[in-house]
């Protein structure tokens, strides 16, 4: 904890970076992200299991771009989101400055996309126990027993976009959800409107998904939307072996193929 | 509020045997938007059409549904009326009612109102049909054309006869290519330089073309019709204006015993030289690898003797851009190197040859002028033995594939030693011969009947030097498979035929795509063989496949018929069936978000970046664009893209979902 | 250092020098030969030729009980015995079906996949024992012949290059020698055919004897035993072949690195040969027919 | 939407329940095959809607929902076979968005036997007839796609 606020405060005074994005605890157990612009608050940044939010997701919002060049508390998850923003043409490479924190003890400052892709060559990329265990559970079930479990799910959604907003990979300007020429998806929170809003997200996370989880945690009404992104991501590299935020290269598995790309539905 | 017509064609009994079609048309007068249906016996004749030319005229439609046959029938048909009439032809479409419903089910209502469904879709998407006006893109009438073979020649000779500029380009220091290496050609056995030379000479005189020999192509942007060319000329160290060719230099070059490329390295060249007499330009280079004064600054003696002082030692390489409007790849091909060939002892031994140092031993204009000595001590062979297929159809040496032109001139060069060696003993080892061609199995048989080759059917399994000669071990499998072992003095394989050495490179230089042996792709395989992938490149000669002299010269012709197709008409126009990319007022300027993650997607690299910048001129962001010269309609960028801001027109997603929503 | 090791027949039987030799080499670089618990034979030459499954049967129970006694790598000096246990493993880990079955039969699991070595890869191997271990280089002229049966085919085999093999010219060297280039590297030499068809051997071996006679090589280096005897023992047969005797030794590779080793020519089984290896300098052992080896079928 | 007359499930008179089948097929391939099928006067069921595409890569899997949403009882989406494509990859891409929806669609719970992927070329008239006949029986064995029709409750326009 020291060293991170060691770290953003050097970062600061030297001018290296205007603001550190990072988590703060505005009281006991709560954490919520925080824009530390000066060295003095640098001692307001925590980071510990009860920071959940993917703080990638700021990097791309204009308001946090206007701050300056920034440095990120990073966990493996962050690194990831910010290998995929590379790649997409979100981040480009020494825009931000990655503190790395998580499996690796110390934190290490990653000035460059480069570096960030070096330093996660060493970092495992797997999915969480328990979500594979979800995972695992939900595939096992009669399909009719799936979407009853679905139905009940997405019935409670509110489409607040809690799960869109929290995700880093959702920075579009103009979601599909807010696309009325045609109305693909009809905007009142209605079980068919919801399950294809989430089904479209599901869609366009595929192969891009960082698997961090956010957007489940971020649900207000506890749905698990995160395992559906977690699936879908999970398709694409059981599929074709690629990678959302594997590197900062453009290899989006669904704008590339392999002309032997196995399947065994079409008939 | 739209204003749309409906016409529902009886096609005689074709349809109306089957579906009710005065029904059908009652049923689209009550869709939404409909002003007028009829029913009518045969809508593509005249009356036919101009039912509907009165109708568009009276009603004021604003979009037809002609429900009918297919539209890959007669879209153009209704839509060239619709046009008449004073109707954008995109604002017509068709209810295939035909093909797809009458044909196909019984006569039923569930037939008629299936009929009438399609219609409904139709008249959906009509709805939503914008006016669309075929592209215009403009063409520079200049063709580039790369490699200067026979084939190169002669499609630049067919574009620039056509009246329009051609520039053509060849890396090594002549044009030519291989066919000015060959002694005869087959069927016929008429001297390769003599048919040749004439084009060489013509294609270099030519007021229309601009020839770059010793240059090469360093990159091409754009697209069809407005292709960028960046050319390196490498510097010959001489100026080729004053150079008057006498040749001085190339006798007097002390750097000698150069291994000849022309020759296959059979003889020795200078430093300085001229690659063969008849070369075209016929000007001296400077080989600046061997050149002592390249290497310590010392000699120069080209510079004292020239009496035109045309050397310039100090020449550098030159980089011009020229716009051109369509590229010919003609870049042709290698052979397969002996060092491929371990059961052959890697050709170490010298008189184990390939094909084209054949072709020089028995060119009159050869090291041996014409005569056939062996390299190892110049003797005049007494058995030649000849080994077709050496490398081709042949899995294990990764060309799976038949070289085409061995058999022909194998037989040919098998003939030449013959006629040249009276006595001497040829065979020819084959696995089979492929002789397709005019005159070309009368070829074979000749040599087989007329000129006494023996022909074994059989692979060689091993070629050794024993005593001075080459043993050659094989099988006859005509005689029910004996080992066989001939002592030959001189042995030629007829090494596969290659890709050009650099081709992979060549092909991502110009974004066409190539198989998997690095030959380039033609568009398909039968009924576009000239034509790349990429618009406004085309294809010539053995650069795409292994090919004969008049076969490339027929495709060369092909292709050079393509590009003043192309450049007959000032602008070129195209479908207007292309992907869009979403622009609106500022300050949003674009729902697309520059990811570019569509850009793998499209097959035609189509997709380009633009930067929007404010009337200040600052950047407000990078979007993407589709290039309309480029785009052919396929939309699969358009179901890539997240935030739906590529559309397809023609295809739009209003109108797609419309379709949907009216099943 | 400890490496599985299979004999398989020829080396206890006909080709006993080879045997020797490689034990001999083994012992000078202080490798431990491993024989494979209840080996039997590989089933080379004529099972595969009758029954597709005895053929794959035969050469899994070695593999297997190899396996079954922890060994990773298996020695298989004979090209003959290498041959089949490489090919049969190909074979079954390419059918799941077939593995089954073939356990069923040898009533016991495959087991974990075994490497097993011909004796060239083996040397290679070992190459950094033996290199400070020469006494004595091996400074002679030789044609290395390899035969079909170590590189072919190339698919199964994946071992040098099936047409141009070089691994046995490049320890030749290592241990001093110089080889010759030359033309049968990997022709014929008749192998089965030594009993049914004699002259056939004969007139195949006479080939290979010339062409190395003629490149200028002092003897012939091989790595089987099927080879060795063809242009050995079969010498009376060659030379009738080639109507003159040409006094052309043949060695086991073995032999020709136990020499650099300084190992004694009776332990390396130099005196079975039928062709004496006469080279200046030398004092010739007891030839073969004196050290009571099979006489020469002449 | 407006209603129109075919709104109501088609019906051969038989009274026995007429599914509602809607394809999606590529211009080149598919579309040229069911015209082929025509010219052939090789009979099919007719309880298909053909929406024209000008290639497979062009499908928005957002189609496919949509067909679901206005009570599609089965869905056909067809091409060109892999090295078909008349834009040389379109199908290619199609294929690995299909492989993703499609498990993505099992693992929401939607009825797979209700969603038919095939490559059809323009020769293939015939087996354009079978595929629609497979499927219509398949969907009419099945019924109505009643699970997911309830999701609309309310309108959905």
């Amino acid at each position: 904890m020291d060293e991170l606020r060691d770290k953003a405060r050097e970062l600061l005074q030297a001018g290296t970076v205007k603001v550190v994005i990072g988590h703060a605890a505005p009281s006991a157990g709560r954490r919520r992200p925080v824009f530390v612009r000066t060295p003095a608050d640098a001692a307001r940044l925590v980071h510990d299991e009860g920071c959940w939010h993917n703080l990638a997701t700021y990097l791309t919002r204009p308001q946090v771009r206007r701050l300056g060049k920034p440095a990120i508390v990073a966990s493996p998850q962050v690194l990831r989101a910010m290998l995929q923003l590379g790649a997409e043409r979100q981040l480009a490479e020494d825009e931000a400055v990655a503190l790395a924190v998580g499996n690796a003890s110390s934190i290490r400052v990653l000035p460059t996309l480069s570096a960030v892709e070096e330093h996660l060559a060493t970092v495992p990329d797997e999915l969480g126990a328990a979500e594979r265990a979800e995972l695992e559970r939900l595939s096992a079930l009669p399909p009719a027993e799936r979407r009853a479990f679905w139905e009940e799910q997405l019935g409670r959604c509110l489409k607040c976009y809690a799960c869109r907003a929290s995700c880093p990979m959702c920075y579009c300007e103009r979601c599909t959800m807010d696309c009325n020429r045609p109305q693909w998806v009809p905007v009142a929170s209605h079980a068919l409107g919801n399950l294809e809003y989430h089904l479209v997200r599901a869609m366009h996370l595929a192969g891009r998904c960082v698997q961090c989880g956010t957007c489940g945690k971020a649900c207000p009404v506890g749905i698990p939307v995160h395992l559906l992104t977690l699936f879908a991501e999970g398709t694409v590299r059981r599929h074709f072996g690629q990678r959302g935020g594997a590197s900062a290269r453009p290899e989006y598995a669904l704008s590339t193929f392999r002309p032997d790309d196995k399947e065994t539905f079409i008939r | 509020m739209a204003r749309i017509g409906v016409f529902v064609c009886h096609c005689g009994e074709n349809i109306g045997g089957t579906v009710d079609c005065a029904q059908v048309a009652e049923a689209a007068r009550s869709l939404r938007g409909v002003v007028h249906a009829v029913d009518y016996k045969y809508m593509c004749s005249d009356p036919g059409q101009n039912l509907l030319k009165e109708a568009i005229r009276e009603k004021r439609l604003d979009g037809v549904v002609v429900a009918a046959c297919s539209p890959r029938m007669h879209e153009p048909t209704f839509r060239a009326a619709a046009e008449e009439a004073g109707l954008n032809g995109y604002q017509c479409e068709m209810a295939n009612v035909r093909e797809h419903c009458s044909w196909v089910h019984e006569k039923a209502n569930s037939t008629t109102a299936k009929a009438i469904d399609l219609v409904h879709i139709q008249v959906e998407k009509v709805k939503r049909d914008a006016p669309l006006h075929p592209i215009r893109v403009p063409v520079s009438r200049t063709a580039l054309v790369l490699g200067g073979g026979i084939a190169g020649i002669q499609a630049a000779l067919d574009i620039a006869n056509a009246g329009n500029q051609v520039i053509l380009l060849e890396r090594s220091p002549s044009i030519g290519g291989h066919m000015s290496q060959l002694s005869e050609t087959f069927p016929t056995l008429d001297c390769s330089q003599c048919i040749l030379t004439p084009r060489m000479v013509e294609v270099a005189r030519h007021p229309n073309v601009t020839l770059y020999t010793y240059s090469e192509l360093e990159k091409l942007e754009g697209f069809i019709g407005n292709f960028k060319a960046t050319i390196r000329r490498r510097a010959r160290k001489l100026d080729e204006k004053i150079c008057n060719g006498c040749g001085v230099c190339t006798q007097k070059c002390p750097v000698k015993k150069i291994p000849d490329e022309f020759n296959e390295g059979l003889s020795q060249r200078r430093a300085i030289y001229i690659p063969f007499p008849q070369a075209v330009p016929n000007k001296p280079v400077i080989d600046t690898a061997n050149c002592t004064f390249f290497k310590n600054g010392k000699c120069r003696a080209c510079e004292k003797l020239c009496a035109a002082k045309a050397i310039r030692l100090d020449q550098q390489d030159e980089i011009v851009v020229r716009e051109v409007g369509a590229v010919v790849l003609a870049t042709g091909f290698r052979t397969m190197g002996l060092e491929r060939f371990p059961e052959y002892g890697y050709g170490r031994h010298p008189d184990l040859i390939d094909g084209l140092k054949f072709e020089r031993l028995a060119s009159a204009s050869g090291p041996t002028a014409g005569v056939i000595r062996r390299p190892s001590d110049g003797k005049i062979p007494e058995t030649v033995v000849f080994v077709a297929c050496a490398g081709s159809r042949d899995e294990q040496k990764g060309v799976s594939y038949c070289s085409k032109i061995c058999c022909m001139y194998t037989a040919k060069h098998a003939m030449l030693y013959r006629h040249k060696v009276h006595g001497g003993k040829a065979y020819v080892f084959y696995m089979d011969v492929r002789a397709a061609g005019k005159n070309y199995d009368e070829f074979v048989r000749r040599a087989v009947e007329e000129d006494g080759v023996k022909y074994v059917r059989g692979r060689v399994s091993r070629i050794y030097p024993d005593r001075g000669q080459l043993v050659v071990k094989g099988v006859d499998t005509l005689l029910g498979g004996e080992p066989l072992e001939i002592r030959a003095d001189l042995v030629v394989l007829a090494t596969a035929v290659q890709a050009q050495q650099g081709s992979e490179e060549m092909a991502q230089k110009l974004h066409v795509s190539y198989d998997n042996h690095r030959f380039f792709a033609e568009a398909h395989p039968k009924l576009r063989p000239v034509e790349t992938n990429t618009a406004g490149i085309f294809l010539a000669g053995a650069c795409q496949a292994p090919r004969d002299i008049p076969e490339s010269v027929a495709q060369a012709s092909g292709a050079a018929a393509k590009v003043c197709g192309l450049f007959s008409r000032p602008e070129l126009t195209r479908e207007p069936v292309v992907a869009v990319v979403d622009r609106q007022a500022p300050p949003v300027w674009s729902s697309c978000v520059g990811c570019f993650l569509c850009r793998s997607a499209c097959p035609y690299q189509a997709i380009e970046e633009e930067t929007i910048r404010t009337r200040k001129g600052e950047v407000v962001k990078t979007v993407a664009r589709v290039n309309a010269g480029l785009c052919q309609g396929c939309g699969t960028c358009v179901a890539t893209c997240r935030t739906k801001s590529i559309d397809l027109q023609g295809f739009t997603n209003e109108q797609l979902f419309a379709e949907v929503m009216a099943i | 250092m400890r490496v599985g090791y299979y004999p398989g027949c020829s080396l206890v039987g006909s080709s006993r020098d080879f045997g020797e030799s490689v034990a001999a080499v083994a012992g000078a670089l202080e490798v431990e030969l491993a024989e494979v618990p209840g080996w039997n034979c590989c089933g080379a030459s004529s099972a595969h030729a009758l029954d597709h499954l005895l053929a794959l049967a035969l050469p899994a129970s070695v593999l297997a009980s190899a396996a079954r006694a922890g060994l990773g790598e298996v020695l298989a000096p004979c090209a003959s015995c290498y041959h089949r246990l490489v090919s049969a493993q190909r074979e079954l880990a390419g059918s799941e079906q077939l593995r089954r079955q073939v356990e069923r039969v040898i009533d016991m699991p495959v087991g974990a996949p075994v490497k097993v070595l011909n004796v060239l890869e083996w040397l290679e191997r070992c190459i950094d024992l033996i290199t400070p271990k020469v006494k004595q280089p091996f400074a002679r002229t030789v044609a290395c012949y390899y035969g079909c049966l170590l590189v072919r085919p190339a698919k199964v085999i994946e071992f040098d290059r099936s047409e141009d093999p070089v691994s046995m010219d490049q320890l030749v060297a290592r241990v001093g020698g110089k080889t010759v280039e030359w033309g049968f590297k990997t022709e014929c030499c008749g192998a089965a055919l030594s009993i049914p068809r004699t002259p056939t051997v004969g007139q195949l071996g006479a080939r290979i004897v010339r062409n190395a006679a003629g490149s200028g090589a002092e003897a012939i280096v091989v790595a089987c035993p099927m080879c060795h005897s063809n242009l050995d023992m079969r010498r009376g047969a060659i030379e009738e072949a080639l109507g003159t005797s040409v006094d052309l030794p043949v060695l086991f590779i073995t032999q020709v690195v136990g020499l650099a080793l300084g190992i004694s020519e009776r332990a390396l089984g130099l005196q079975r040969h039928f062709v004496e290896v006469r080279w200046p300098g030398r004092t010739p052992t007891a030839t073969a027919s004196a050290s009571g080896g099979a006489a020469p079928v002449r | 939407m407006e209603p129109t007359p075919t709104r109501a499930e088609p019906s051969n008179g038989t009274g026995t329940f007429q599914p509602k089948i809607t394809a999606f097929v590529c211009n080149w391939c598919t579309y040229a095959g069911a015209d082929l099928t025509g010219t052939s006067r090789i009979k099919y069921q007719s309880n298909v809607r053909v929406i024209r595409l000008p290639c497979t890569g062009r499908i928005d899997f957002m189609l496919l929902l949509k067909a679901f949403a206005r009570g599609s009882d089965g869905i056909i989406v067809s091409g060109c076979h892999p090295n078909d494509c008349h834009y040389t990859s379109g199908n290619y891409h199609a294929r690995r968005r299909w492989i993703v929806f499609r498990d993505l669609l099992e693992f929401t719970g939607i009825d797979l036997r209700r969603v038919t992927f095939a490559w059809v070329s323009a020769a293939e008239g015939a087996k354009w007839a079978e595929l629609v006949d497979e499927v219509t029986n398949r969907v009419r064995e099945l019924g109505p796609y009643r699970e997911y029709q309830a999701l609309l409750g309310a309108g959905i326009e």
